[in-house]
């Protein structure tokens, strides 16, 4: 608290780039500054460069819709994401930095009976792994979201029933980057932001160098931890991922008082809303279907995500829009991340993500950080190795739907 | 809404007139390992650069044509029938970016 | 009253009162007011609360541009009261301000706020303890929020809708630069639509000369076809798509070219108290007195950067208003100095405006020399301080098109440096603003426009380097216009770079010492920028700052992102229609008039019963039951290779499938996971006929023609979903029924389980498949979709002895699920594969060649899956949801029920469910885990009902 | 065996899957050619009149229409005997107009190898015609239909209110939108909601054959 009146850089000022470090973590987003602090704070390694082309959480990490939950479909989804919520939860502490997590629940909508099923089968994993999770009918959802239009005769979509998910909520999304970016730095790690990687270089299968539009670093271990560019930086390195690259769209409202105070996903109406601590209501949708690099966004998208927004609150027909973006996003076959070893053998990823990557910050910051401290695999993510493809041992979150955040 | 595809047979539309059939691969034969097989169904390159893909003409004629787009731009270089797409452009370098002129004034 | 005297070019017709009511209160103003001029008229300063520090906050821009009079109308918040139109009635409120606008209990935290409550603040505080955050969250969200809307609402009231709108040229911007363009577009022949956000044309020049000779060219581009749309903003710039909002409409204009008029917006100046009500922008002071005729004050101080401040004052002098002195930024003073001077009134050269005294409203100005001293200040009482910071081009829509911009030292202000292709930019956008280049460039963009879409002639590409020429000159001769320094006064109070945030100069200065020293990190730490003005106000003083705070020149702190849409716009507007597509089979209205249970089925609305669906299953055991089918997909695959084609595209075989035979199918994906399922009929030897499952028939209808897309095959492919209906006669008495009506012998000799036939049935042509998927005989019968009724109806009344019923898709689960037939999306999923599914007899890998999933088809018959799919039956009568788990002896998850009903005609409940292979046989019991409770249930490898198919056969 | 069960030729009553809309405007039946037919909506000469001044709709989901498969040899949309030809690729192209105005089993191109489906219950179609008709359309449907991108006599597949379809401009102020069958009601639905507001109204087969005349 005292804090606020001193008034105390963040993050050291730029240096120059050194020779070579122990640890290269490519991307200053969420999961590579989560990676940095683990590093240096239960591992003690603190010869570590974080090597960012923009300015930190440039990319995915300040785009997102800021859900966090853990209420996956599958065991090895649902264990991982509750390791995060988990991390999540003490983070604003160990930061000593106020994320704004806000546990207000999570609903996931159903409007058929098929999507019923799927709701039921996520509440009874999540319960067989200790996760809050359960299937709740209109009722219960007209009292956690009074201003929804719930039970109307003439919807579209008539809302059946929901997955309620009481840990999972919204989180202030810069907070996390910034939070975590002062943790590492704290424990010596280096933040290089405009720094861009343009190449890799091998020697005897492993990566040595890393080559930077600020000069070139030498390195005892990589570690790709962008979104968007995640294919890119793994061909520099040879190493071939299965990923597509798409846009993904948000937008939010001008202010307004609350109204809203869970987060609202309708898979089959392609949205999902929350309203933020300032007022906002903060709306996304699903990702466009053809790959591209271009972060531009569409008209379609404002279109389509105000219509389905409208038609659970039609209050808000006169509220405005303010602001859109798109990012890019990352889509594995089987919407699980690829995250851990690969065939190169200091050379780790963590990507894949689609819509999920936020939510996994913290865990993969940890998991990652203690198989660069260990050289071990961490149980928890042994299952999203990317030699799951070759082998065909996808990890399906596919039916979880087609957006579900 | 975004970038507009020429349908070969119908002409130009909206990109949400059409579906997108990802990028062209070429599908192993019989003796295929089952890695090879893998690498087929869930590897792409996912280039960042000019690149050939199907797109399928849902709102309208129903046919697959080939795009040749530049996934950084969205810049559409051509669109063919499968039997009237030219030979080569099979992950060619990528093209220098748009190019560009000076404002007016 | 501050009406000034009637005079011409006025907007308001004194004729016409018109009455509306402030906070509750009644207000009159004129036919033509706007809010605003109406409020202003009446004496009222403060129209709303600012975001954070709840500081008053009224007119400042008078043109839509600035957050400070965003007021609620008739409960909708959001409007800009100066640029929304007076409506008889109407019910305007203050936003943000309790128990009242006047006193705000809230306007606390300006007062001890400050020191306490630095950017960040709340990532600095309520961190511990952990359990307290969620109380203080509570208390932060009901602080924050503007506007407040209904807690509910039924539906949506307001009628909105799309309207698309093709083009030649699309200018954006009805000033002079943008009229001029569409007139010399339009002349060449093009199809011009422009798009001017304001009541009306003119831009800059309702200011300057109060429209004249706007509203001939206006007339001209009307008479030459032009489509003018006034109070039309364009929101952003979508790949050649311009949304523009119009009042109830959403034109998405798609034009070939583009043209850009949109102007400049004119920049506040930072000084401490910038905010207070009663400081005002020259050209805002200006449309006050113009257009409305309302003296924005009684004695002025006026601070500029440019002549713009100098001819304000000019105006205003003009108009009545005091003008106590003028403070000019610049050293040089010119012809509207001299003017000044010569009316006695003081032009202060070098000086500018440190702070503004208040309470409710301005009281008085002090202007100091510019980095002088403060024993040189001057305070001067003044109830209006008109301030000008130079103009900032408005160039986000041209960013959006990827337009880029640099900065230009010698402007003051980020310009235009390079254009994407078919996009212009003219007049004040493009640094042509001045009265000498402003006509020109509209043209000269007007004329590029049309040629680059094929048009003109001779005499309009001779026109264009004369155009440029006189561009050239123009430019020439003017004057280079001094930068303001970012920020004055910061010490004696908040001066605010962002109103829409509440964000000061000691704010931004605060954040760059803490690290956020990149513009982008600023704007996110702070939030600058990120208010209901997009940056018009806050974006170049933000950037200054950020220059003076880093050392930097403002080119290297650089611009954000340009970010749709331009202007905010109510999601009503985005929304369009709320109608949403519902494919319905022809026979659809049948089933409204028996009181069908509709529901979504995919795409389609089908019924799930008629009231009773065990009922209605029950009768398809005891005589007969009619479903409409008319929703599974339908193919026609016909040519002399079609048989191949259909080998390529199943692992089992079509080829030798012998005319009027049935066979059963499942499509696989080249990684053998099952896509769909349905029926194939060999109707000739080129003819096949394929159905597909209701949700699967556009997708497999995308797959077949994908995969014959680069074939050599000769295959023709024919998607008869919509033209052809079904329904599927079945029970034990199906065989009398359909005889009654038909003329194909259906006597099961004649016409055997899994054969077709085609023929008349109540006269209609009809194609009968005899299948079996609810296990009893049955017949499914395609005919044309416009005799749907027809054939439901003839059916029916030929069953009424029989007992016949119709029956649903409930009804229809429970009968399949008796037979243990697998629903591919159901008892399915994306991972599932034939021989998961207990399917293995479906691929024929002894097939010859390849076909569509062979290769991984033949890595899984060598491995047993880890899952299967079997049937069950509970003990106890428990009918556990379908998505139950199956939990293996140590209570993980180790498979899912898919499936689950409560047969009638077993007694009994009954489903199917992945178990772990090794369980998968008869008499295993298992256990299921089903909202926490523990079920057992017993494995049935076998159909429950007629397991043999003798029923089916018979 | 092969393509009978597609022929609509039976005794009985052929339906649009928008009559019941119909009727609920209205409409006055007729059957006709085994159709029925909405002739009017109670006041021919006023529908006449939405005719010449705003928009008016009918259904004509009766019109016959034939797929042609194969080498059609047609270059662009052509007028034959009251029907349209209308290719929609160089292997395939639709032929609709009334059932008397359809070629006969021979009457195809003979020197090419075309083969013909019956497809007349895979499109419903509605008829715009006013000269508001092209501002009824901008309301749901991208597709550029100014005259100089869409002249009369020409075919323009695409989205049709986010539905695949079809528009053919069969004269000035004159729009035929073919869809699927099933989303008739849907479509009806769509025209009734834009036309409306902007002053249109359904018309009956009198008020279009007067527009004909």
């Amino acid at each position: 608290m005292l804090d606020i009146f001193r008034r105390r850089r963040m993050w050291r000022r730029q240096r120059e780039l050194k020779g070579s470090y122990d640890v290269v973590i490519i991307g200053g987003g969420s999961h590579g500054l989560a990676t940095a602090y683990y590093l240096q704070r239960e591992h003690g390694i603190r010869d570590v460069a974080v090597l960012e082309q923009r300015y930190i959480g440039s990319g995915a990490a300040g785009r997102n819709t800021t859900i966090l939950r853990s209420n996956y479909k599958t065991l090895e989804g649902a264990r991982f994401y509750d390791a995060s919520v988990k991390l999540y939860e003490g983070l604003s502490q160990e930061l000593d930095f106020n994320l704004l997590f806000s546990q207000c629940g999570h609903l996931t909508l159903a409007h058929s009976d098929r999507a019923m099923f799927v709701m039921a089968n996520r509440a009874e994993v999540n319960r067989l792994s200790g996760i809050d999770s359960r299937v709740i009918y209109p009722e219960e959802i007209k009292r956690l979201a009074p201003a929804m239009r719930v039970d109307n005769p003439h919807a579209t979509y008539p809302i059946v029933g929901a997955l309620y998910h009481p840990p999972g909520g919204i989180i202030r999304h810069d907070a996390v980057v910034w939070g975590l970016a002062r943790g590492a730095d704290r424990g010596g790690v280096e933040i290089h932001q405009n720094t861009e990687v343009t190449g890799l270089e091998r020697t005897n299968g492993r990566v040595t160098r890393v080559r930077t539009n600020r000069g070139t670093v030498n390195a005892g271990q990589v570690l790709n931890c962008t979104a968007g560019w995640s294919t890119l930086i793994s061909d520099m390195a040879g190493v071939p991922l299965p990923i597509t690259t798409h846009i993904l769209q948000a937008c939010v409202t001008e202010p307004m008082k609350p109204l809203l105070d869970v987060v609202v996903v309708s898979s089959q109406m392609h949205v999902y809303i929350s309203q933020t601590d300032r007022g906002e209501f903060l709306m996304g949708a699903e990702i466009e279907p053809w790959t591209t690099y271009r972060m531009q966004g569409t008209l379609n998208f404002l279109q389509e995500v105000s219509r389905h927004t409208l038609e659970l609150f039609p209050q808000l027909e006169r509220a405005r829009l303010l602001r859109s973006w798109a990012g890019l996003c990352d889509l594995s076959p089987d919407y699980s991340p690829i995250l851990g070893k690969t065939e190169v053998e200091n050379f780790h990823v963590s990507a894949g993500w689609g819509t999920y990557g936020f939510k996994a910050a913290p865990i993969v910051g940890k998991t990652l950080a203690e198989l660069v401290a260990t050289g071990r695999t961490p149980e928890l993510i042994a299952p999203f190795a990317v030699e799951r493809f070759y082998e065909d041992k996808l990890v399906s979150e596919l039916a979880a739907a087609a957006v579900s955040h | 809404m975004s970038f507009l595809l020429a349908c070969p047979n119908c002409g130009v539309r909206e990109v949400s007139d059409f579906g997108y059939g990802g990028e062209i691969s070429s599908r192993p034969g019989a003796g295929a390992d089952f890695r090879q097989l893998n690498a087929y169904n869930y590897f792409r390159r996912n280039v960042a650069g000019v690149q050939r893909e199907w797109w399928f003409h849902r709102s309208g004629c129903r046919a697959w044509f080939i795009a040749e787009r530049d996934t950084r731009t969205n810049r559409v270089m051509f669109t063919a029938l499968p039997k009237d797409v030219p030979p080569g452009g099979d992950s060619g370098p990528a093209e220098g970016p748009e190019p560009k002129r000076l404002a007016v004034s | 009253m501050s009406r000034l005297p009637e005079h011409p070019g006025e907007r308001i017709d004194r004729q016409k009162v018109i009455r509306f009511s402030f906070d509750g209160k009644t207000v009159e103003g004129f036919e033509g007011d706007t809010v605003g001029s109406a409020l202003y008229a009446a004496g009222r300063r403060t129209f709303s609360r600012s975001f954070k520090y709840h500081r008053r906050r009224g007119l400042m821009c008078c043109s839509g541009q600035c957050p400070n009079c965003i007021v609620a109308v008739d409960g909708a918040p959001g409007a800009r009261a100066c640029t929304e139109p007076l409506r008889e009635g109407m019910r305007v409120e203050h936003l943000n301000a309790r128990p009242g606008l006047e006193f705000d209990a809230m306007r606390a935290t300006d007062l001890v706020g400050g020191p306490f409550t630095p950017p960040g603040f709340y990532y600095k505080t309520f961190i511990r303890p952990r359990r307290l955050w969620p109380l203080y969250e509570k208390v932060l969200r009901h602080a924050a929020g503007l506007g407040r809307l209904p807690r509910q609402q039924p539906e949506r009231m307001w009628r909105t809708e799309y309207r698309r709108r093709h083009a030649d040229v699309l200018v954006v911007g009805g000033g002079v630069a943008g009229l001029e363009a569409a007139r010399a577009a339009s002349r060449l022949g093009a199809d011009v639509v422009l798009a001017e956000e304001g009541p009306e044309l003119g831009g800059r020049r309702l200011v300057d000369e109060a429209g004249e000779g706007i509203a001939a060219l206006a007339q001209d581009l009307r008479a030459g076809g032009v489509e003018v749309l006034t109070r039309a903003s364009a929101l952003g710039y979508f790949d050649g798509i311009v949304p523009v909002w119009q009042g109830d409409t959403l034109h998405q204009v798609r034009a070939r070219r583009h043209v850009f008029a949109t102007g400049g917006i004119e920049q506040p100046l930072l000084f401490a108290g910038n905010d207070l009500p009663g400081v005002m922008l020259s050209d805002g002071a200006r449309r006050l007195a113009s257009l409305y005729s309302v003296k924005p004050g009684s004695r002025a101080v006026v601070v500029t950067t440019s002549d713009r401040g100098l001819h304000a004052a000019l105006a205003l002098h003009e108009v009545g208003v005091e003008i106590a002195a003028v403070a000019d930024l610049r050293q040089l003073s010119g012809a509207p100095a001299q003017d000044l001077g010569e009316r006695g009134i003081r032009v202060l050269p070098r000086h500018t405006v440190v702070e503004a005294r208040g309470g409710k409203a301005v009281a008085q100005a002090v202007l100091a020399p510019v980095g002088g001293e403060e024993a040189d200040e001057r305070p001067l009482d003044c109830d209006l301080l008109v301030v000008s910071g130079g103009s900032a081009p408005a160039t986000s829509l041209l960013l959006q098109a990827g337009a880029r911009t640099a900065y230009d030292a010698a402007r003051g202000g980020f310009a235009l440096s390079e254009l994407p292709d078919g996009v212009q930019a003219a007049g004040e956008v493009a640094g042509a603003g001045e009265p000498d280049s402003v006509a020109p460039s509209g043209e000269l963009a007007g004329l590029e426009a049309a040629h680059a879409v094929g048009l003109g002639d001779e005499r309009s590409g001779a026109r264009v380097p004369e155009l440029r020429e006189a561009l050239a000159v123009a430019r020439a001769g003017r004057p280079a216009v001094a930068v303001p320094p970012p920020a004055s006064g910061a010490r004696r109070g908040k001066c605010f770079a962002c109103l829409c945030e509440d964000v000061t100069s000691k704010d931004i200065a605060y954040s760059v010492k803490e690290g956020y020293d990149s513009i982008e990190l600023c704007k996110r730490y702070t939030t600058v920028t990120m208010g209901p003005c997009q940056g018009r106000m806050c974006q170049l003083p933000s950037i200054a700052l950020m220059a003076q705070e880093t050392s930097q020149s403002l080119a290297d702190v650089g611009t954000t992102t340009a970010r749709p849409p331009w202007r905010s716009v109510p999601m009503g507007v985005l929304a369009g229609r709320p109608i949403d597509p519902a494919k319905r089979s022809a026979i659809h209205g049948r089933h409204r008039d028996l009181g069908a249970n509709v529901k979504w089925a995919g795409d389609w609305r089908r019924p799930y019963d008629y009231g009773d669906p065990q009922a209605e299953a029950l009768a398809v055991h005891h005589g007969a039951g009619l479903i409409d089918v008319s929703t599974l997909g339908k193919l026609l695959v016909r040519g002399a290779e079609a048989g191949a084609f259909l080998d390529r595209v199943y692992p089992n075989r079509f080829s030798d499938l012998r005319p009027r035979r049935i066979r059963y199918g499942v499509v696989s994906s080249d990684a053998g996971r099952i896509l769909d399922d349905g029926t194939i009929c060999r109707l000739d030897q080129e003819t096949f006929y394929v159905t597909t499952t209701s949700s699967g028939a556009g997708a497999i209808e995308e797959w077949f023609s994908w995969w014959l897309a680069d074939s050599d095959l000769e295959v023709r492919l024919t998607d008869l979903t919509q033209g052809v209906g079904a329904v599927n006669l079945a029970g034990p008495r199906a065989r009398e029924i359909i005889s009654a009506v038909t003329d194909v012998d259906c006597s099961n000799e004649a016409f055997p389980y899994l054969d077709a036939r085609q023929g008349r049935l109540a006269g209609v042509r009809c194609l009968i498949l005899r299948i079996g998927f609810v296990g009893e005989v049955g017949y499914e019968i395609h005919f044309p979709a416009a005799y749907g009724e027809h054939v439901w109806d003839a059916l029916l009344e030929a069953g009424r002895p029989y007992g016949i019923r119709p029956f649903g898709l409930e009804p229809q689960r429970i009968l399949r699920l008796q037979k243990l037939h697998v629903l591919v999306g159901q008892d399915t999923d994306s991972e599932s594969t034939p021989f998961g599914a207990a399917m293995p007899w479906i691929v024929k890998l002894d097939k010859d060649g390849d076909f569509i999933g062979r290769s991984a088809l033949e890595h899984y018959a060598r491995e047993t899956p880890a899952t299967s799919l079997v049937g069950f039956t509970m003990s106890d009568g428990h009918v556990p949801s379908e998505g139950a788990v199956v939990v293996d002896e140590r209570g993980t998850p180790a498979g899912q029920v898919t499936s689950s009903r409560y047969s009638p005609v077993l007694g009994r409940v009954i489903g199917m469910a992945w178990v772990p292979s090794a369980l998968a046989r008869d008499g295993v019991s298992i256990t299921i885990s089903d909202e926490g409770q523990k079920l057992t249930a017993e494995l049935r490898t076998r159909p429950f009902y007629d397991p043999d198919g003798e029923v089916l056969r018979s | 065996m092969s393509l009978e069960f597609l022929t609509l030729d039976a005794p009985a009553v052929a339906r649009s899957p928008m009559e019941r809309q119909a009727r609920a405007a209205g409409a006055r039946f007729e059957v006709r050619d085994g159709w029925n037919v909405a002739v009017d909506y109670g006041a021919p000469e006023r529908e006449r009149e939405i005719c010449r001044t705003a928009a008016g709709w009918a259904d004509v989901s009766h019109l016959a229409k034939l797929e042609l498969q194969g080498d059609h040899g047609l270059a662009g949309v052509t007028r034959r005997g009251g029907a349209w030809w209308c290719p929609v690729s160089d292997r395939r192209a639709l032929v609709l107009g009334a059932r008397g105005s359809m070629p006969g089993p021979d009457e195809t191109e003979p020197e090419a190898r075309v083969h013909v489906v019956e497809v007349t219950s895979n499109f419903a179609a509605l008829t715009l015609i006013g000269p508001l008709a092209r501002e009824v359309v901008a309301r749901f449907c991208a597709l550029d239909l100014r005259p100089q991108a869409t002249p009369v006599g020409s075919l323009r597949p695409g989205s049709v209110a986010r539905q695949p379809g079809m528009v053919l401009r069969e004269g000035e102020h004159r729009f035929m939108l073919l869809f699927g069958w099933a989303i008739g009601e849907y479509m009806w639905t769509v025209v009734q909601d834009a036309a409306t507001h902007l002053g249109g109204g359904p018309v009956g087969q009198s008020a279009l054959e007067g527009a004909d005349a």
